[in-house]
This record gives C-alpha cells, sequence and structure tokens, in this order.
C-alpha cells in the first residue's frame, strides 16, 4: 500500500486516475479504516486530501457556503455561520459518531461511504446542496442526491474527487432540521433519518418545501409529496398526517439488525412530524 | 445420623426421597456414605456438588465438621462469574 | 511496502518513526513509541479507549494513520500530568473512585481535558454526551461525571 | 476450617469503612499501568487464529502447507498439535481449537505465528479448510425439539426425561411443598411466557497474552485473566506439561465480570512459542471477543405464580431453558436456585435445562444465570401486584426471606438483608416521587451466593516496620485497597504503610479465580489471618525482649503492650521498633495464610427505576436510579457503591438494548460495540446508591461479597417500569424500540 498526500487538487486527481488496483481517498477516515481494519477494504493507494488548499476550509460564496471536503463536524459545528444558516444540517453532521469522531468525519465522507443511513445526507438534500467533483475531464457541480446509487456505490467516475459542498443561499423565512432515531442516545447509527427544510410567508404558510429520508431505501429519498403535504399550509394537524403518511409510504426498508421493516415506516412518519415543527418554528412560522 | 435434603432432580437417584438418613460426622463420610447407601447419586457427585450445613455453603473441605442437628442440603457444585 | 518516515511532536517533544503505510497512530504510540498508555477497546472507533488529541482535537488513534500526523502535536495521556503533579482531572478520578478496572480510564482522562479545555463550565448533560463516545463498563459512568465535574469546578476557582 | 465463627461485633473500626485512594490509581490514571496487551519481549512473534464462517461443520481436513511457507512464518498450530485432553478438560480442549467439527461461527481451528501483523494475515488466508456445512440452530426452543440439528452425541445425562433432543443435556430440579395445591389456594393465578438474549460481559479489554516457551520445556505467560491459577493449571493440562513449569503472571485486568474464568487464545499461544521457539503474543479483536468468548445464555422461561388477595404468594413454579452454547454447562442451574430465593415460600419448584446450540459456549457473566430467572419470577409478581392493586414493595415485604426461611433451593438462610433492602426502599425518597406522563416505575428483588474458595495469603513485614502483603487474585475493581486496608485495620498501622502486590503463580499456593464475589471474602480473610500470624510473631519477640510471658503480651493500636497483673511495667513497642530487632530476636517477620475459605453468605438487593416511554417511537429512556443493597460490611464504600452502579448499568442495557443478533446463517451479525449496544454515558442518568449493612457472621468483620448481586434484579425492575409506564406488559429482553412500540400497538389494537 502507498500513502500520498499531495497538495494539489490537480495532482491528487491524476493519482486517483493514474492508480492501479483500489484507490481510496482519505479525508477522516472515520469509514475507511474501519474497512481496512475488518479487511473490507485493502487500498493499494490512499489519497491524504487535507494538505490540500481549500479542503479544510469554510468560505462563504454567493449567499452561501461552500466546505471544504476534509472539513470535520466538529469544525462545522464550531462554525457559527454555517449554525447560523443551516442548523438541521450542522445538527445532522454533528450526530455522526462520538466527539472523537467528530474530530476527523467530514460530510463528503459520509455521502461516498454511500451508507443509506448517512445522517448528514438527508439533511444535505432537504437543504438543496451540491457538490462540486473534480475529474480528470475537468470539474462539475451535481445535486448530492445524485451522488449516491445504492449501498456503499456512488455516481463518481474513476479519478473524480468530491472537492466541495455548497450550501445554497438561505432564503427568507426559512429552516430546517434533521431528527434520526437510534436505540442509544449517541454512538448508533440512523434507523431512520429525517431532513427537513421549508419556507414560509408572513403569515406562517409553507410556501416551499424539501423532505427527505435515510436508512429507509437503498439511497438517501427525496419525497416530493411530503413536500407537497406541507406547502400551502401552516403545518396544522391534518397536513402533519399527510406528511407523515407520505413519508411512510416513499419507504422501501428491510429488516436488519437495525430495525424491521414496519418499525421504519412507522417511525419515519413521527420523526418527519417533529422535524417539520423544528423547521418550521426556525423558519418563524412558530407554533 | 444426620437427615441430607436431596433437591429435586436428584431425588430420582434416592428412590424418590427428599430426604436420606446418613451417618456422619464430617463431610468426606456424609458423601462416601451417600455414595455406598445411594449409587444413583454417584454420577452427580462425579459432577461435582457443594453441601450446605447450617446455611452455609461447602464445596471441598473434607473434614468439616457435621452435627447429627446439622442442616445439611446436596447441592449442584455452585461456581462463580 | 515501503516505510515512511515521519516527524511529529509527542506530548511536547519532537519525535520521529518509520511506520508502515498502513500503520494506524494507535499501533505507532504502542508499538513503536512505547506509549501503551493509550489502549485498544475495539480498534473501529466505537470505544474512546484509544482517545488522544492531534492539535488539540480529540480522536481516536485507532482511526488515524500514523503517517497522517506528520508536523501535527500530538497528546497522549503520558503527557497528561506535569511531572509528579497530577492533573486536576486525574487527581478527581481517584478522589471519586471513577475507575474500577482502569483500562478506559486514560481515554476519559483525555476526553475530559479536551472538554474542559474547551468549556470549563460544562453541565452534567454536556459532559454526558461529550463522554459518550468513552465506554466504560465498570462503573456505570456515575462516578466519572462527577468526577469531571468536580475537576471543573476546582479548575474554575484554581 | 476457615470460618470464623467469632465475628468480633460490635467492633469500632479505623481503616475499614473509610474512603483512602486506591493503591494502583496513579499507574492507572498516568497510562503506566500494564494491561494484557502491553508487554513486549524480545524476538516477539505475531499470533492470530483462523476461525470458522461457519455456525456449524465437519472438518474433513485443514492445509497448513502453503501457510508454513508464506515469509515470515513460524509456526502454524490446529488442534493436531495438542496432545489427547483429560476428559475433564475435553470440552474446553475443544473450545479453543476446533476438532472433529466448528460448533460456532468464530470456533478457532488454526493459527499462525509470525514475523509481522502483516504475514500473519497473509497466512490465515492461506489455511485452506475443507468445511461439510451441517445444519445449525441457535434458538434455545428450536434446539430442544426432537428432530434439531444436533451438536454432540450422547450428552444427555440421566436426568433428560424422554422426549427432548440430544441438544438438552442436563435437568435441573428444586424446591418443596406443593405448587398445584398452592395454586389452587390463590386468588389469583398469572402464567407467563417470557425470553432473554444473550448478552456479552462487554468487557473494554480485549483478551490478551504473551507467551513464552523455552527449549528447557519452562514456560511463561502474561495474561489478562479473572484467574492466573486457573489458566496455569488447565493450559498445563492441555498442553501436557507440569503445572510447576508454567510461571503465570496475571497482568492489569480491564474488566472481566465473569468472561476471563476460563482459557481461549492462552493455550494456543503458548503451543504456537513451543512450535516456534520464540514468545508468542496474541490479542483479540473486538470482533473476535464477541465471535469466540463466552456470552451469557439466551433463555426461554415459564414461570407461574399465584397470589392471595393479601399478597401473599401461596406457590410459585418456574420452567428456565437456558442454552449455555455449544458446550453444556449452562448456568441454568444457578438461575433455577436463585429465581426464588428472596422469597419464603410453602410451595415453590424451579426446573432447569441445559441446552446446547451453534453458539460459543457461554462463560460466566456476573450472579451467572440469576438475571433472567429473576426477570421471569419477579416480572410475574409484579403483574399481579398491579392486577390486584397491591403495593409491590408491601408484598415483596410480606413475603420477604429472612433468618429462618429455608429458602426455594434448599438451606435455611441465616442473617440477611432482604428485609431491609426493602424497608429502605419504601422509607426513600424515589419511592414518593412523582411520576409525569408516559413514564413508569419498577421495582424488583434480587438474590445471589458468594463463593469462598482457594486462597493463599503471605504478609511481610519488612527491616523499616512496613508491611508487604502478597495475594493471588487479581484485582478488578479495587481489592487491593481492601487487602490494604483489612491488613492495616487487623495490624493497627496506617493504609499508606501496607503495599498489596498479586503475586505470579510460582510465589503462592493455589487460588481461586476472582469470581463469584469471592475476594473481598476470601482474601480478605485469609489477609486477617495473616496478620494475626505476623501479630503473634510480633508479640512473641516483644515477650522475649521484656522476659515474659507471650501470652502476657497483647495487641492493641499496632503496639504490642505487656497486659495482665503480673506482665511487668515495659513501654509498648511499636510495629516498627519490633522490625527493627527483628534480626536479632529470630529473624524475619512474617505471616501467611492458605485456606479454602468455605462458609460464604449469601446476598440481597431492591432495585427501584423511573423510566419514560416514547409511545411513538417505542424509545425508553431511564430516568432515575436507586440500589438497596446488603453488603454486609462496606470495607471501601466508594468501590462498594462502584459495584452497585456497575451492575446496574449492566443490567440497564441488558434490559434494553443489548442482544446478540444471530443471521438466518448462524453467523453473529453485531460482532462490534457498534451494533452490541452497551449503554453510553448520555443514555444514563445517575445510579444512586443505598448500602445496608447486615454482617456476614461468616467473616471476622462481616464482610459480604457484593459484586455480583446488582445484575440481579435491573432486567426486570425495567421491565415493571416500562409495562407499567406503555401500559403493556412486555416479557421479552431486550425491550428494544421496535418490540416496544409493536407491544403499545398490539394493546392500543
Amino acid at each position: 500500500m502507498r500513502y500520498e498526500a499531495p497538495r494539489s487538487l490537480k495532482s491528487a486527481v491524476a493519482l486517483m486516475a493514474g492508480a492501479r488496483g483500489s484507490a481510496h481517498i482519505l479525508a477522516g477516515g472515520t469509514d475507511l479504516l474501519v474497512r481496512m481494519r475488518s479487511g473490507y477494504a485493502e487500498p493499494d493507494l490512499i489519497v491524504d486530501i487535507k494538505h490540500i488548499d481549500g479542503m479544510k476550509s469554510v468560505v462563504a460564496e454567493k449567499g452561501g457556503w461552500r466546505i471544504g471536503a476534509a472539513v470535520s463536524g466538529a469544525e462545522i459545528g464550531e462554525h457559527k455561520g454555517l449554525c447560523r444558516a443551516w442548523p438541521g444540517v450542522v445538527e445532522a453532521a454533528n450526530l455522526i459518531g462520538s466527539t472523537q469522531i467528530q474530530g476527523r468525519a467530514t460530510m463528503t465522507g459520509n455521502l461516498c461511504n454511500a451508507s443509506p443511513a448517512a445522517d448528514s445526507v438527508p439533511a444535505l438534500v432537504a437543504a438543496g446542496a451540491t457538490v462540486r467533483i473534480a475529474g480528470p475531464k475537468g470539474r462539475r457541480d451535481v445535486a448530492v442526491e445524485k451522488v449516491p446509487t445504492g449501498p456503499g456505490k456512488t455516481s463518481l467516475k474513476k479519478g473524480e474527487i468530491i472537492a466541495s459542498v455548497f450550501l445554497p443561499k438561505r432564503p427568507a423565512r426559512s429552516g430546517d432540521a434533521y431528527l434520526r432515531f437510534t436505540p442509544r442516545s449517541e454512538m448508533d447509527i440512523a434507523v431512520v433519518g429525517v431532513g427537513v427544510s421549508l419556507s414560509v410567508n408572513t403569515k406562517g404558510v409553507c410556501t416551499a418545501a424539501r423532505v427527505a429520508l435515510g436508512a429507509v431505501a437503498p439511497t438517501v429519498l427525496l419525497v416530493e409529496p411530503a413536500a407537497r403535504a406541507l406547502v400551502g399550509t401552516t403545518l396544522d394537524e391534518t397536513a402533519l398526517e399527510a406528511l407523515a403518511a407520505a413519508c411512510s409510504k416513499a419507504c422501501r426498508p428491510i429488516d436488519d439488525k437495525r430495525g424491521t421493516v414496519e418499525y421504519r415506516i412507522r417511525v419515519a412518519g413521527v420523526l418527519a412530524r417533529r422535524a417539520a415543527l423544528i423547521a418550521y418554528e426556525r423558519a418563524g412560522g412558530r407554533k | 445420623m444426620v437427615k441430607v435434603a436431596i433437591w429435586g432432580s436428584l431425588r430420582a437417584a434416592t428412590g424418590g426421597k427428599g430426604e436420606v438418613e446418613i451417618e456422619a460426622t464430617t463431610l468426606r463420610e456424609l458423601l462416601d456414605r451417600l455414595a455406598e447407601d445411594y449409587p444413583g447419586v454417584r454420577p452427580q457427585l462425579a459432577r461435582g456438588v457443594s453441601v450446605s450445613i447450617d446455611g452455609l455453603v461447602y464445596n471441598d473441605s473434607w473434614f468439616t465438621p457435621i452435627r447429627p442437628d446439622s442442616e445439611v442440603v446436596l447441592l449442584p457444585r455452585i461456581v462463580g462469574g | 511496502m515501503t516505510r515512511i518516515h515521519v516527524s511529529t511532536t509527542v506530548n511536547g517533544d519532537a519525535t520521529e518513526f518509520l511506520c508502515e503505510p498502513d500503520e494506524t497512530l494507535l499501533d505507532v504510540l504502542r508499538e513503536r513509541l512505547g506509549l501503551t498508555g493509550t489502549k485498544e477497546g475495539c480498534g473501529t472507533g466505537d470505544c474512546g479507549a484509544c482517545s488522544v488529541t492531534i492539535d488539540g482535537r480529540l480522536v481516536c488513534s485507532c482511526l488515524v494513520l500514523a503517517a497522517e500526523v506528520a508536523g501535527c502535536e500530538v497528546a497522549t495521556i503520558e503527557g497528561m500530568a506535569d511531572g509528579d503533579r497530577l492533573h486536576p482531572l486525574q487527581q478527581k478520578f481517584l478522589d471519586h473512585a471513577a475507575l474500577q478496572c482502569g483500562i478506559c480510564t486514560p481515554g476519559f482522562l483525555v476526553a475530559a481535558k479536551a472538554l474542559l479545555d474547551r468549556n470549563p463550565d460544562p453541565t452534567e448533560t454536556e459532559v454526558r454526551y461529550w463522554l459518550a463516545g468513552n465506554l466504560c463498563r465498570c462503573t456505570g459512568y456515575d462516578k466519572i461525571v462527577r468526577a469531571v465535574m468536580d475537576a471543573a469546578k476546582e479548575m474554575r476557582r484554581a | 476450617m476457615a470460618l470464623d465463627k467469632g465475628f468480633d461485633q460490635p467492633r469500632k473500626f479505623k481503616v475499614v469503612g473509610t474512603r483512602p485512594l486506591r493503591p494502583d490509581g496513579i499507574d492507572k490514571v498516568t497510562g503506566r499501568a500494564r494491561f494484557g496487551a502491553d508487554m513486549n519481549a524480545p524476538g516477539m512473534l505475531v499470533g492470530r487464529i483462523l476461525r470458522s464462517p461457519h455456525a456449524h461443520a465437519r472438518i474433513r481436513g485443514i492445509d497448513t502447507s502453503k501457510a508454513e511457507k508464506v515469509p515470515g512464518v513460524k509456526a502454524v498450530v490446529t488442534r493436531k498439535d495438542f496432545p489427547k485432553p483429560r476428559p475433564d478438560l475435553a470440552d474446553i480442549m475443544d473450545n479453543v481449537m476446533a476438532g472433529r467439527k466448528a460448533l460456532y461461527d468464530g470456533h478457532a481451528v488454526a493459527a499462525v505465528a509470525a514475523t509481522s501483523v502483516h504475514a500473519a494475515r497473509k497466512a490465515l488466508k492461506a489455511i485452506k479448510v475443507d468445511y461439510e456445512v451441517l445444519p445449525h440452530v441457535t434458538d434455545v426452543d428450536e434446539a430442544m425439539k426432537k428432530g434439531a440439528p444436533l451438536l454432540h452425541r450422547g450428552r444427555s445425562d440421566e436426568t433428560v426425561p424422554a422426549g427432548f433432543s440430544g441438544n438438552v443435556m442436563h435437568r435441573f430440579e428444586y424446591g418443596h411443598g406443593d405448587v398445584e395445591k398452592g395454586f389452587k389456594q390463590a386468588d389469583l393465578v398469572i402464567e407467563r411466557h417470557l425470553k432473554t438474549a444473550a448478552a456479552h460481559q462487554g468487557y473494554i479489554e480485549p483478551h490478551a497474552c504473551l507467551a513464552s516457551v523455552g527449549p528447557d520445556g519452562n514456560a511463561e505467560l502474561w495474561v489478562c485473566t479473572q484467574g492466573h491459577y486457573m489458566v496455569r493449571n488447565t493450559c498445563a493440562g492441555l498442553l501436557g506439561i507440569d503445572a510447576s513449569r508454567l510461571r503465570v503472571t496475571a497482568s492489569e485486568i480491564g474488566g472481566g465480570f465473569g468472561g476471563k474464568t476460563t482459557v481461549f487464545i492462552e493455550p494456543v499461544a503458548l503451543m504456537l512459542s513451543r512450535k516456534a521457539n520464540k514468545p508468542v503474543k496474541i490479542v483479540m479483536s473486538r470482533e473476535e471477543v464477541f465471535r469466540a468468548t463466552g456470552p451469557t445464555s439466551s433463555t426461554s422461561m415459564t414461570c407461574k405464580i399465584g397470589m392471595k388477595k393479601d399478597g401473599t404468594i401461596t406457590a410459585g413454579l418456574a420452567e428456565l431453558r437456558y442454552q449455555g452454547g455449544a458446550y453444556p454447562g449452562s448456568p441454568v442451574q444457578y438461575g433455577a436456585m436463585a429465581c426464588f430465593a428472596p422469597y419464603d415460600l410453602k410451595n415453590v419448584k424451579s426446573i432447569g435445562y441445559d441446552v446446547v446450540t451453534n453458539r460459543p459456549k457461554q462463560a460466566a457473566y456476573r450472579a451467572p444465570g440469576a438475571p433472567m430467572g429473576a426477570y421471569a419470577v419477579e416480572s410475574v409478581i409484579d403483574e399481579l401486584c398491579r392486577k390486584l392493586g397491591l403495593d409491590p414493595l408491601g408484598v415483596r415485604l410480606k413475603n420477604a426471606a429472612r433468618e429462618g426461611t429455608r429458602s426455594s433451593y434448599g438451606p435455611t438462610f441465616n442473617q440477611i438483608g432482604l428485609p431491609a433492602t426493602l424497608e429502605a426502599a419504601m422509607r426513600h425518597p424515589h419511592w414518593k416521587a412523582k411520576l409525569g406522563k408516559n413514564q413508569g416505575r419498577g421495582v424488583a428483588c434480587g438474590f445471589w451466593f458468594n463463593f469462598g474458595g482457594d486462597t493463599c495469603v503471605s504478609m511481610n513485614v519488612t527491616p523499616d516496620g512496613t508491611v508487604t502483603l502478597t495475594e493471588g487474585n487479581p484485582d478488578i475493581g479495587g481489592s487491593r485497597a481492601s487487602m490494604t486496608m483489612m491488613a492495616a485495620e487487623e495490624l493497627g498501622i496506617p493504609y499508606d504503610q501496607v503495599r498489596t502486590v498479586i503475586a505470579d503463580t510460582s510465589s503462592l499456593g493455589q487460588n481461586d479465580v476472582t469470581d463469584g464475589s469471592r475476594v473481598t471474602f476470601a482474601v480478605g480473610l485469609a489477609t486477617i489471618k495473616a496478620a494475626r500470624e505476623a501479630i503473634k510473631i510480633c508479640c512473641e519477640r516483644a515477650a522475649k525482649v521484656w522476659g515474659i510471658d507471650p501470652d502476657a503480651v497483647v495487641w492493641e493500636d499496632g503496639h504490642a503492650k505487656p497486659a495482665g497483673p503480673n506482665a511487668g511495667k515495659f513501654p509498648p513497642m511499636s510495629l516498627k521498633e519490633i522490625a527493627a530487632i527483628a534480626t536479632n530476636t529470630g529473624g524475619p517477620i512474617a505471616g501467611h495464610h492458605e485456606v479454602n475459605a468455605e462458609g460464604a453468605g449469601v446476598s440481597f438487593a431492591t432495585h427501584m427505576v423511573d423510566v419514560e416511554v416514547d409511545p411513538e417511537t417505542g424509545a425508553v429512556k431511564v430516568l432515575r436510579y436507586t440500589v438497596f443493597q446488603d453488603a454486609g460490611k462496606a470495607v471501601h464504600p466508594s468501590y462498594v457503591e462502584g459495584q452497585f452502579q456497575g451492575g446496574a448499568v449492566q443490567g440497564i442495557g441488558w434490559a434494553l438494548n443489548e442482544e446478540y443478533i444471530y443471521g438466518a446463517d448462524g453467523r453473529l451479525q453485531n460482532p462490534g460495540f457498534l451494533d452490541y449496544r452497551i449503554p453510553v454515558c448520555s443514555d444514563l442518568p445517575m445510579i444512586d446508591t443505598v448500602i445496608l449493612e447486615i454482617p456476614n457472621p461468616g467473616h471476622p468483620y462481616g464482610v459480604r461479597g457484593v459484586g455480583e448481586t446488582s445484575i440481579v434484579p435491573p432486567l426486570a425492575a425495567i421491565a415493571n417500569a416500562v409495562s407499567a409506564a406503555a401500559g403493556v406488559r412486555l416479557t421479552e429482553l431486550p425491550m428494544s424500540p421496535p418490540k416496544v412500540l409493536k407491544a403499545i400497538g398490539a394493546a392500543r389494537a
């Protein structure tokens, strides 16, 4: 195995594109090293991207925020601007693992690991985030929900690296929230995760919404009927019922060691209601 | 003679008796005579027994004295965790 | 595999070592540098026994490649006391009987210090969530939480 | 006989009952303490074990030829390398290294020693095992049915009635009276079927050892274990060497809870070392710990209890079915003995079935077998109280076992503390505290035995008058502090003038394992006896100096003093003064004591817990928890509290989230701390403790073991609280959110 720590994105891409055998990006390493230890990953090449300019920074861009691929969860949680603009995304990023994991784990890694249960992904999808991908053929911007294609699989091509996540400008009177269910209060993988982002008008009527579910299908789900259930309402009981029903209906979960099909379907609706109310309050809709 | 209480599933080995009388003044005598008088108990003795004498549990001390009026209960061998 | 030469700082001392590219920081600390105070409980980042700080940031050393710490400041349990003067957290762990077997203790101390360095006056809930990545199977955490709260109090007074 | 009938009461203690700092404390807060994996040796090799991926498979052959050729590989070991074991070690041998069959996912089949981790890994991959996969069974009820896949042939003993499969190894029965008659006298009879999942001890330190066997046949082993004498005896037996040739040193131990009371990797490391002629270190991964060491049993139980309207229990019947993994010896007998032990019952019967399945061989786990049986009995009592509108503490006190009660397992209790714990619980503010919406309170009682066993202690007075105490039981939770305290108490010298060390197996006689809550009781007893012997010698030396009869010298506050009318007037001599002239008065001064410390007492506890249930997700939050337990005499109250708290929290984990999850393929699906969910700090409230002190008449200070009883009541206490909060009786552990939500849904439908 070879360990490389290039100083530029270009050389990182060149290393990844030219690699023979299995090549892995290392940012936080909190998934990769676990997989190496268990023998699931046996890299021939590891490219540590933390020494590349911009990978460890959060910068304002067009009213939104560009977050480098190697920015850790703890750094996101400590960033006042991000906390103000996208509290739901920050909450989701901060739910990944323990304090120790937070010191290393990145949202980009969470996305590229392509676990259906990744915490930050539903929140990013709800927020309408995009990623910037650098590759041998140049760079492209892609919606977050287009990245994972199945458990452990992404749409990234050989040599491609996600360089940053972009959170757009938060519209006025908007709020987002992420809730997940885990058996323990910490140190757990989501059995169900729900990200909600919505905007309201001055009368508290929801004007736009995005609802995303995690851990209930092979990839994150952007549930449009759930969003439609909210738009045009003040999140009254009928709207919340419709939201819960839409979320439960969208689920295509499996039975596994972490939860049952029945349970995931049920709790997706419960959490969606709760997350929507938090987002609504944050948007200034009150309740 | 000492009265020895026999636990439920071992009673099959004592002809259904829940209590047997044994001539013994020590633990070793008790176990030896028990095996002689009730051969059916031998497999359990081989697996190991503990003996409660007046409420305290003994495992191996052969010369533990037993008084005629002692309360003696035969138990499967107790080990810990 | 070609070994990698790494120059770093461990507990304030300039340190150099050679490591395999896939070797973890935990393995280098324990096997190459003789710093066995950092423990391995799981090797997968789930127990916190291997907690250290890198440039002040709390991490599981089992999830860090040793090659990554080139040029960094690594702090382990061995560097916590000042000579023969225990850190207040170490003293409070003793005073409160906050350890039974002691295998998780170094990780808890390193993690608790990282908390108090940031937040000198944490609530019980903040302590409990900060330390949620450190598993202890002996104590039920009660005395550990008390020791951390008490150490924080004493450090605020000092 | 070890028993000191003369319990010195009332005695004013000077050291016992105080809270000094533990002697090994500074090493443990500075990282200096050396645990199992912390030792290295020159020329050391890395040992690794190949494990079966199948739950049940015949091993047709193992080809190690390719592995042996991997560069850096110095030894490969399979079962063929071990001599035929003695009959009493046959199951241990087979569990350490599979013979004809692999009996569970994770069963060791081969091992290698190599110069690097990489070489060892490569060698494991190069070993070819020819498996014939067989049908498997992991569920206890399935395993008992006729026609179930059989693990062994002809192992069921004469106690097993016809109609069961050959996986049922043994049947136990205890009790007295006539339960059928008793049920007829009851106003209400409830029968429930209950299940519990297998839980692992979850010690944070994986098993580790460093073995070195020389060409002269002398061997050394450094190991984390609860009993290094047991390791010596077992390994010597498995390797066919004299026990005296094998010197075992116990490292500091990072938790055990019963799980380190047998051998797994140690014989393998020794065999690899013997073949390679170099030191070999084996450290288990966490995954190996879960797959291949000993969790406790999973169980299926039926419990039926009858009660009168006034709360009198008229009869109790429990049938306990415990699977103990691939070999006989589940702790079902203890479950059957302990489950009704807290109560004074006229009609009681408990039946236990020991069952084998394709799971790792269970090892002891804190009060082995008792928590599950208590869960069954205490759940049904709680339901009876609820349905009859009775106070659950009042009912328990009304039926409580007391001094003179004939226990359900046979013996009559002497002085015991159950009523005191119940009365303390009734008086405690926790019992009166208000509960909110979706909250519930549960109580439960628990019983456990204490053990004694072989114990050696050697106490040496140094020339400067300080004292070294040498004992042979690994200190798993602060026992060196307790021994030091008892030695200082007896000698009448300050705590800091005694240093206690754990000897290797060449330095003392046989010591039983640190288990059965025996150490503070048994080693403490031997320590006191050793101190008394040293004191006797000190008094004799003083008598010589003074020219008086030794009987005219007494020992008080660390000094020899003349006593009696004709003793004469001499200034008292301190231990320091006597030690300083020891060379002149007859030589070094020491006391030692070797004993089979029989006559341990029993222990009881009552637990009280409040929980909140989220009716929409089934999540359970523990809000408040109080432990009431009899400690006999609390030697170091902080560590007694620690035992209470730790046991309670292990019980909380077992009740709510911990479980071994097997797939249809018979493989363990959650061999890691991420999905085997032990409680984390943020899951819990503080755990309040109330120490009761009802002296054990079998110990000079009245000490009882306290380590295990605290895990017996929590499963039931939490189940009772969750059932109260959810409004529906939960009968299966763990009460994970999907199960709770399903039960709530079913109750409302």
